[in-house]
C-alpha cells in the first residue's frame, strides 16, 4: 500500500535533507578555508553512501531493520534496530535544539523554549503523520523554496556591494592537508552520513537503480549549494570574523542594506531554516516510527505523535548551553554515535549479507 | 488516523498558552519608543555615563499633528556597562525603550583613548544593534553635546549626523562612513588598523540649545565633521584631518566621488577637477626584510572649474591638465602616507591585510609588529588623472578676447 | 393473480386519496368510441397547450375512425400511430402512477385494459441563459450555466461535439429526488476516478439536494480539509476544458454551479480569461493573484508580528510613522486588527445579503463612514484600516467565490499565533498550510498535482 | 504496544544524554544522572510535561486498538451518522 516516491520528490527531499540544519551553523569552522572542507570530502562521501547504495541493493528493497534482522538474527538484529531508532531520535532532538537557538538568538528572546519546542513539535508530528509521499511532494516545494532564497540572498547582497572576494584570501594558507583533516574529522558524518535515513524506507524508495542515480546526483548539488553557501558567508564575513559568528548565514544576512529600506533581512533566513528543519526532523521522526513500527508492532502513525513529543523532551535537555552542544556535537557525538553507527553497523551488515547470499548460492 | 496528529498539535498548543500565558516578547509600539543615538562619556570612578536619545515620534516630520516639540529627548545613567545602563534607563523615563533603530553611536574621545574593547562586545552580541550603525568619535567636546543640537521640521540628532556623515562621504569623502561593521573588520583582519569618524561642535553662543533657535536664519551650534580618528589595537593615538582623510580613503578605495582642487600656475590660478571614479591597485612585498609599497592610482573626472584659460579645446590641454592633476594628487598622496607613517606609526590603509591576504607566508613573521614595519616602508606612488570632458564649455569664458 | 383490470374510477379514488386534495390535480374522463377513459396529470408539471394539441385532439378524431378501442393491443397501437413522436410509455403496476405523474407524465386509462399510456408532456418554466454573474470577464463568452440541468447540458454538448461525452444520470436525495449528472469524455477521464464517484454518489445520505454546494460536502473524503476540493463554475467554457483535462463534471438540476472533480490548488487562480489573452499578460495577472492570495492570507498577521515583537525588522523611518500614528490608541496592534477584520466581514456579509439596490449604498457608506470616523474618533489608527482594506480585497482576487471564504478563516487563526509567538507563528501557520496543501488528497490525485502526476495508488 | 515502544525509547534515549553529559563533563554517571533529572526541577517541568505527555498519547494510542478504546473514541471524536449538518 506505500506508493512509490517519484524521482524528483526523491531529489528534492534529500536535497533539503542534506541543507536543512547544515545551513544553520554551516560547516564547523576548524579550517580557515571552510568553504574547501565541503569540496574536499567529496571523496569519503561517496564511498559512505556507496556502502548504503550497496546495502540497499543486496537487500533488494527490504528497509533497514529488515535487513539488520536478516543479517545478524533475530536477537542482535533488533538490538541494532532499537540503537537506530534511538539514534535518530537523538539527531532529530538535535537539529531541533540547533533551530531552537536560532529562534531564540534571532527572532524571540524571552519565549520560555517550551512553547517554541512544542509548537514545532505539532508541525513535525503533522508532516511525519502524512506519509513519506506528502513528504515527498512537501520537499519539492521546500527544495524550490530554498534554491530561490539562496539566489535572492546574493543578489541583495551583490546589490549592497557587501560581497568583497578579497577576503576570500589567504587560500589555503595552512594547507590542503589541514582542509582535508577537518572535512574528514568533521563534515563528513554531520550532514552527509545521515543519508543513511533514507535506508529506513526500504520499499517506497523506488528501486537501487534509481536511488544510486538520484542519490549521487542530490549529493552533489547539496554540496555545491553547501560549500557555495560557505563561500557567501566568507566573503561577506571575511575568515576571522566568521571563526566567531553563532549563526555566520544571519550575520551575512543582516549585512544586506539597499537604499535603506530593504534591510533587516533576518526573517528571511528564519524563515527558510524552519521549513529546512521541519522536513528533517519529520523524516528522522518518520524513519524511528518505522523502526518502533518494526520493534514493538503496532502500527507506526500510533508513534509518530508520541515520538515527536519525545524527541521535544530530549531536545530540551540535550545539553545545558550552547558550548556543550557545539562541543558535544563535534567531538563525542562523532566517536560514540556517528562513527559506530554510520560506519561501523552497515558495513559490517553488508558484508554479512554478501556471506549469507554466497553461502546459499554456494 | 490523521485526527490523532492533528488533534495532538491543537490540543497541546493550547495547553501551552494556557500554562504559561502572556505574550513573551510583545512590546506595544504605542506605549514604546525607540533609541536613535547613543553617546558614550566616561563617568565618575570608572563607570560610563550613558547618555541615550530618545525619539518623540510624535514630533517627527512624518507626523504632521506635532505641537513643534522637539523631536526627542535626551536621558544620560551610569552604570558599570552599557547594557546595565541603557535598561535601567526606566529609572526616569516612563516608556519602554527599543534599542534596535539606534542611527549613531558618539565616543567620547577620551573613552577612545582608554580603548573602546570595554562597549564593542555588547554592540557586536546583541541583534539589535545593526552593523550600518555609525560609530563616530568626538572631537574637543562632550559626546553628550552632539546629541543636542537641534534640526529644523523635526529632524532628530541621530539621524541628523548620520546623513551628514553620509552625504559629506559620499561627496567629498573627508570621513570614513565608519560602520560598526568595520570595527569588526579590522580588529579581526591582521595588518588595518581602525579609522572612525571624527565630529566636533562649534558653538556660536552658549545660550541653551532649543529648537527655535534651530528655525533662526544662522543657527548657534553646528556639528562639525573634523576628519578621522586613528586607532591602533582599539586605542585611540590620534586624528587625521580631513585631506588626509581623503587620501587614506582613496588608497583603501572607499573613496566614491571627489572634488580636486590644484594650483595651475603658482600666481593663485586654480584649477578643479570633479573626479567620478578612482580605483587603486597596491602591491606590497617584503624587499631584504623591508615592506615595499606601490600604490598605482587611476582616476577619470572631468573639469569642474577653471581659473586660467587653459586651451582645453585642444588636446595639448587637456594633457597639460592631466599632468598636473596627476602630480598634485601624487604630492598629497606622498605627503599623506609619509605623515601617518612617521607621526602615527600606524597602517591604517590595510597595506599589511594586503600583504596578508596575497603573501600569507611573507606576512606571518612580521604580523606581531606589522605597525613598526609599515612605519618604514618604502612607499612608490604612481597616479594617472583621466580628465574626459569639459561639461558645457570648453574654454574659459570670461577671458576669451575677441582679439588677442 | 388475475391480471389487474384498470377501472377508471377505482384509479380515480386511488389518485385522490393519494395526492389529496392539491390543487394542481386533474383528472379528465374522457368518452373513446364506446368505452370509458381518463387523462390524469399534474398540471404544474405539464404544458397544458402541447397537451390538448398533441394528446387530447388526436384521441377524440381517432375516436371515430376505426381504431378499435376495445380490443388487448389498442393501446399499442395508440401508441405507434397516434403518438409516435412523443416520448411514451406503459405501465403495468398503478402503484408507480403517482411517482411518473410528478416526472412531469400524463397517465391515459382505458376501461378494462391491463396496461396504462404514459406520455411525457413535462415543460417547466426554465430562467433564459443570461450572463455570469459570480465570474464575468471581459474577453470571452458571456454565456452562463442556467438552473435547468438539461440546458446546462445542452450548452456543454454545444461545445463538446465529440461522441465520447457521456452523461450519467443519477438520482439523489432520499426526499428530492434530484437528477444528478455525471459528464465524462470516454477514454479521457479515468476509470479508477470515475467508479469512486459513482459509488459515493450512490450511497449519498442526503434528504434532499437544492445546489451543487450540498453535493460538494459529500464528495470530500475528509471533512477537515481547510481547502475546497471540488472546483465549482457557472461558465460553459472553463468547465468544458475541464473536461478536456481528464476530469469529471457533476451537473446537479436546480443549480447554476456545475462541479468538477478532481479539483486541484492552481484551478482556483485560473480564470478563462487567461487563455483568451496574450499569455505572457495572463501568466503575469495569475503571478499577482498568488501574490494576492499570500497577501491576504498574511499580511495582517505578519503587521501584528512585525509591529508588536520583531521592531528590529521595520526599516526606521517606518517605524517612527507606524509609532506616531498609533499614539493614544487605546486597543493593542491584536484587539484593534481583530475589530477592523470582523467589521469588514460585517460589512460584506451585509452587502451582499442585502437587497440589490439597497446593497451597494451600504457597502460603500460602511466602509468609508466606518474607517473615516474609527480613525478620527482614534480608536483606529489609519495604517491599520490600510492594511485591513488591502487584505479585503486581495482576498476576492480569486475567481472561485468558495476559496476566499476559507482564506477569510486561516487569517483570522494566522493572526492568533502572530500575536502569542510573533513571526515564528506566522512562519509555522504557512508551514502549517503547505503540509495541509501537500496531504490533500481528492480520489487519488493530490491537491498540488502538477508536481507530480497520478502518484500511483492511494497511499495509506 | 505503542506505550512500552515509547516508554524504551525514551528510557534509551535518556540514558544516551545521560552518556554523554557523563563524557562531556568528565564527571561519574551518578552525579550525571542526579544533574539531568533531579536539579533545577523548575526548568526541568517543560521537558517533563513533554515526556509524559508522550507517554499519555501512546497509551491512548494502546487503547483506541482495544474495542473498549474504539467505543470511546466514537462517541468522543466520532462522526455521527447523519449529522444535522447534512440534513439540510
Amino acid at each position: 500500500m506505500e506508493s512509490k516516491l517519484t524521482g524528483l520528490q526523491l531529489y528534492a527531499m534529500m536535497l533539503v535533507f542534506l541543507l536543512g540544519t547544515s545551513i544553520i551553523y554551516g560547516t564547523p569552522r576548524l579550517v580557515p578555508d571552510s568553504w574547501l572542507i565541503d569540496i574536499a570530502a567529496i571523496v569519503p562521501y561517496l564511498l559512505l553512501t556507496g556502502i548504503y547504495l550497496a546495502l540497499f541493493w543486496t537487500g533488494c528493497d527490504r528497509n533497514l531493520y529488515e535487513l539488520l534482522v536478516a543479517a545478524w538474527g533475530k536477537h542482535f538484529g533488533k538490538l541494532f534496530a532499537l540503537g537506530y531508532s534511538v539514534y535518530f531520535l537523538y539527531i532529530a532532538s538535535r537539529n531541533l535544539r540547533d533551530m531552537v537557538e536560532l529562534i531564540l538568538t534571532a527572532l524571540l528572546r524571552n519565549t520560555p523554549s517550551f512553547v517554541i519546542v512544542l509548537a514545532f513539535v505539532g508541525i513535525v508530528a503533522y508532516a511525519a503523520c502524512g506519509g513519506i509521499i506528502a513528504l515527498g511532494r512537501l520537499s519539492i516545494l521546500i527544495a524550490g523554496m530554498v534554491l530561490f532564497f539562496f539566489v535572492v540572498l546574493t543578489c541583495l547582497l551583490y546589490f549592497s556591494d557587501s560581497i568583497d572576494l578579497e577576503r576570500v584570501l589567504p587560500f589555503l594558507s595552512e594547507g590542503l592537508g589541514a582542509v582535508a583533516g577537518a572535512s574528514l574529522r568533521s563534515s563528513i558524518w554531520f550532514p552527509y552520513g545521515e543519508v543513511l535515513v533514507f535506508l529506513a524506507f526500504g520499499s517506497s524508495l523506488g528501486g537501487a537503480k534509481t536511488l544510486r542515480k538520484i542519490g549521487l546526483f542530490s549529493l552533489l548539488s547539496a554540496t555545491a549549494i553547501l560549500s557555495f553557501s560557505n563561500l557567501l558567508q566568507t566573503s561577506v564575513l571575511g575568515i576571522e570574523n566568521m571563526k566567531y559568528s553563532v549563526f555566520a548565514l544571519l550575520d551575512a544576512a543582516r549585512l544586506i542594506n539597499i537604499e535603506n529600506f530593504i534591510t533587516r533581512m533576518d526573517a528571511l533566513v528564519a524563515f527558510i531554516i524552519i521549513f529546512g528543519v521541519i522536513v528533517k526532523s519529520a523524516i528522522f521522526l518518520y524513519a524511528s516510527a518505522k523502526g518502533a513500527e518494526f520493534l514493538f508492532g503496532s502500527d507506526w502513525r500510533g508513534f509518530a505523535p508520541s515520538l515527536a513529543l519525545l524527541i521535544g523532551a530530549l531536545s530540551i535537555k540535550v545539553s545545558r548551553n550552547n558550548a556543550e552542544h557545539v562541543s558535544e556535537g563535534l567531538v563525542y557525538a562523532i566517536y560514540w554515535l556517528h562513527i559506530p553507527f554510520q560506519l561501523a553497523i552497515p558495513l559490517a551488515t553488508l558484508l554479512l549479507l554478501r556471506l549469507r547470499l554466497n553461502h546459499k548460492e554456494a | 488516523m490523521r485526527k490523532l496528529a492533528r488533534l495532538v498539535g491543537a490540543v497541546l498548543l493550547l495547553g501551552a498558552c494556557l500554562q504559561m500565558s502572556g505574550c513573551w516578547d510583545m512590546v506595544e509600539v504605542s506605549r514604546a519608543s525607540l533609541m536613535t543615538g547613543l553617546a558614550l562619556e566616561p563617568g565618575h570612578n570608572g563607570r560610563i555615563l550613558v547618555t541615550l536619545e530618545v525619539l518623540n515620534s510624535a514630533e517627527t516630520m512624518s507626523f504632521e499633528g506635532g505641537k513643534g516639540g522637539s523631536p526627542s529627548q535626551l536621558y544620560s545613567n551610569e552604570a558599570d556597562t552599557i547594557v546595565e545602563a541603557m535598561i535601567r534607563m526606566n529609572e526616569h523615563l516612563d516608556r519602554m525603550l527599543i534599542p534596535s533603530h539606534i542611527r549613531v553611536i558618539i565616543v567620547d574621545e577620551r573613552i577612545a583613548r582608554e580603548g573602546l574593547d570595554r562597549f564593542m562586545d555588547f554592540v557586536q552580541r546583541s541583534r539589535y544593534v545593526r552593523e550600518d550603525v555609525t560609530l563616530l568619535v568626538s572631537r574637543g567636546t562632550k559626546a553628550s553635546d552632539m546629541l543636542r543640537v537641534a534640526y529644523p521640521d523635526g529632524m532628530y540628532a541621530g539621524f541628523g549626523i548620520q546623513s551628514q556623515v553620509f552625504n559629506y562621504h559620499n561627496n567629498w569623502g573627508g570621513v570614513p562612513d565608519s560602520f560598526m561593521y568595520e570595527v569588526a573588520q579590522s580588529a579581526f583582519s591582521p595588518g588595518k588598523e581602525l579609522l572612525l569618524g571624527a565630529v566636533t561642535l562649534d558653538k556660536k553662543s552658549d545660550k541653551e540649545e532649543s529648537v527655535e533657535n534651530s528655525k533662526k536664519l544662522d543657527p548657534q551650534t553646528l556639528v562639525r565633521i573634523a576628519g578621522s580618528a586613528a586607532f591602533r589595537e582599539n586605542r585611540l593615538i590620534g586624528f587625521l584631518s580631513k585631506e588626509d582623510t581623503r587620501m587614506v580613503l582613496l588608497v583603501t578605495n572607499q573613496l566614491k566621488r571627489t572634488t580636486v582642487s590644484f594650483p595651475l600656475d603658482g600666481q593663485g590660478k586654480y584649477a578643479a577637477i570633479r573626479l567620478i571614479r578612482c580605483h587603486t591597485s597596491k602591491k606590497v612585498q617584503m624587499i631584504e626584510g623591508r615592506p615595499l609599497i606601490s600604490i598605482n592610482v587611476e582616476a577619470a573626472g572631468l573639469v569642474a572649474s577653471m581659473d586660467d584659460n587653459l586651451a582645453i579645446d585642444k588636446i595639448h590641454g587637456y594633457e597639460q591638465l592631466d599632468r598636473l592633476a596627476s602630480e598634485h594628487l601624487k604630492e598629497s598622496l606622498t605627503a599623506t602616507i609619509g605623515k601617518v607613517q612617521k607621526q602615527y606609526k600606524v597602517d591604517v590603509f590595510g597595506f599589511g591585510e594586503h600583504l596578508y591576504r596575497h603573501r600569507y607566508h611573507e606576512f606571518m613573521p612580521v604580523s606581531k609588529e606589522w605597525n613598526e614595519q609599515f612605519a618604514k616602508a618604502k612607499v612608490v606612488v604612481q597616479v594617472s588623472v583621466r580628465i574626459e570632458r569639459s561639461e558645457l564649455k570648453s574654454r574659459n569664458q570670461t577671458q576669451n578676447k575677441v582679439v588677442n | 393473480m388475475a391480471t389487474y383490470r384498470f377501472r377508471q374510477d377505482r384509479i380515480e379514488n386511488e389518485l385522490r386519496a393519494h395526492f389529496g386534495s392539491s390543487a394542481d390535480l386533474s383528472l379528465i374522463p374522457i368518452r373513446l368510441a364506446d368505452r370509458d377513459g381518463l387523462l390524469c396529470f399534474l398540471s404544474t408539471m405539464t404544458n397544458s397547450t402541447f397537451l390538448m394539441n398533441n394528446v387530447v385532439q388526436p384521441l377524440l378524431q381517432a375516436s371515430y375512425r376505426e381504431i378499435l378501442f376495445d380490443s388487448a393491443e389498442a393501446l399499442d397501437s395508440l401508441r405507434l400511430r397516434l403518438f409516435g413522436g412523443l416520448n411514451t410509455r406503459l405501465l403495468e403496476d398503478p402503484g408507480h402512477l403517482p411517482e411518473w405523474m410528478t416526472q412531469g407524465y400524463a397517465g391515459l386509462l382505458l376501461d378494462g385494459q391491463d396496461r396504462m399510456l404514459l406520455i411525457h408532456v413535462q415543460e417547466l418554466e426554465k430562467r433564459s441563459i443570461a450572463e455570469p454573474t459570480a465570474q464575468n470577464v471581459i474577453r470571452g463568452p458571456k454565456e452562463a450555466f442556467t438552473e435547468s440541468a438539461d440546458t446546462n447540458m445542452s450548452m456543454i454538448r454545444r461545445r463538446i461535439l465529440n461522441e465520447n461525452l457521456r452523461f450519467e444520470k443519477h438520482v439523489i436525495g432520499s426526499k428530492s429526488n434530484t437528477s444528478v449528472y455525471l459528464a465524462y469524455l470516454e477514454g479521457e477521464a479515468d476509470e479508477r476516478l470515475l467508479n469512486p464517484i459513482r459509488e459515493k454518489l450512490r450511497s449519498a445520505r442526503l434528504t434532499g439536494l437544492f445546489d451543487s454546494g450540498g453535493l460538494e460536502n459529500e464528495l470530500q473524503s475528509n471533512r477537515f480539509y481547510l481547502f475546497p476540493t471540488t472546483y465549482n463554475s457557472e461558465r460553459p467554457d472553463s468547465i468544458c476544458s475541464c473536461l478536456l483535462d481528464k476530469r469529471v463534471a457533476l451537473i446537479v438540476n436546480g443549480s447554476p454551479f456545475v462541479l468538477i472533480i478532481p479539483a486541484q490548488f492552481t484551478d482556483f487562480f485560473k480564470s478563462p480569461e487567461d487563455q483568451y489573452q496574450w499569455f505572457v499578460f495572463g501568466t503575469f495577472i495569475r503571478l499577482l493573484r498568488y501574490v494576492a492570495f499570500l497577501f491576504s492570507l498574511t499580511l495582517p498577521a505578519f503587521y501584528v508580528a512585525v509591529t508588536c515583537y520583531h521592531q528590529e525588522l521595520v526599516p526606521t523611518l517606518l517605524l517612527t510613522s507606524i509609532m506616531a500614528q498609533r499614539q493614544g490608541i487605546p486597543f493593542p496592534a491584536v484587539v484593534e486588527m481583530f475589530l477592523m477584520e470582523i467589521t469588514f466581514e460585517l460589512l460584506r456579509e451585509a452587502g451582499t445579503r442585502m437587497p440589490r439596490l439597497v446593497g451597494q449604498s451600504i457597502s460603500i457608506a460602511g466602509a468609508l463612514v466606518l474607517g473615516e470616523a474609527a480613525v478620527q474618533a482614534g480608536i483606529v489608527s489609519n495604517i491599520t484600516v490600510i492594511i485591513v482594506a488591502l487584505t479585503a480585497i486581495s482576498g476576492y482576487v480569486s475567481p472561485v467565490y468558495t476559496f476566499g471564504a476559507n482564506i477569510r478563516l486561516f487569517r483570522f487563526a494566522l493572526i492568533v499565533l502572530s500575536s502569542v509567538i510573533g513571526l515564528y507563528g506566522v512562519i509555522l501557520g504557512c508551514a502549517y498550510l503547505l503540509i495541509h496543501l501537500t496531504r490533500i488528497e481528492t480520489f487519488g490525485v493530490p491537491y498540488l498535482s502538477p508536481l507530480s502526476r497520478f502518484s500511483g495508488k492511494r497511499s495509506a | 504496544m505503542a506505550a512500552i515502544g515509547t516508554l524504551v525509547l525514551a528510557s534509551l534515549s535518556f540514558a544516551l544524554l545521560v552518556l554523554f553529559d557523563t563524557l562531556v563533563y568528565r564527571q561519574s554517571f551518578f552525579v550525571s544522572v542526579k544533574r539531568m533529572f533531579l536539579d533545577d526541577a523548575y526548568f526541568n517541568r517543560s521537558a517533563w510535561t513533554l515526556l509524559v505527555s508522550a507517554l499519555l498519547l501512546s497509551c491512548w494510542y494502546d487503547l483506541r486498538e482495544r474495542p473498549f478504546g474504539q467505543r470511546l473514541s466514537a462517541r468522543l471524536f466520532g462522526r455521527r451518522k447523519d449529522t444535522r449538518w447534512n440534513r439540510n
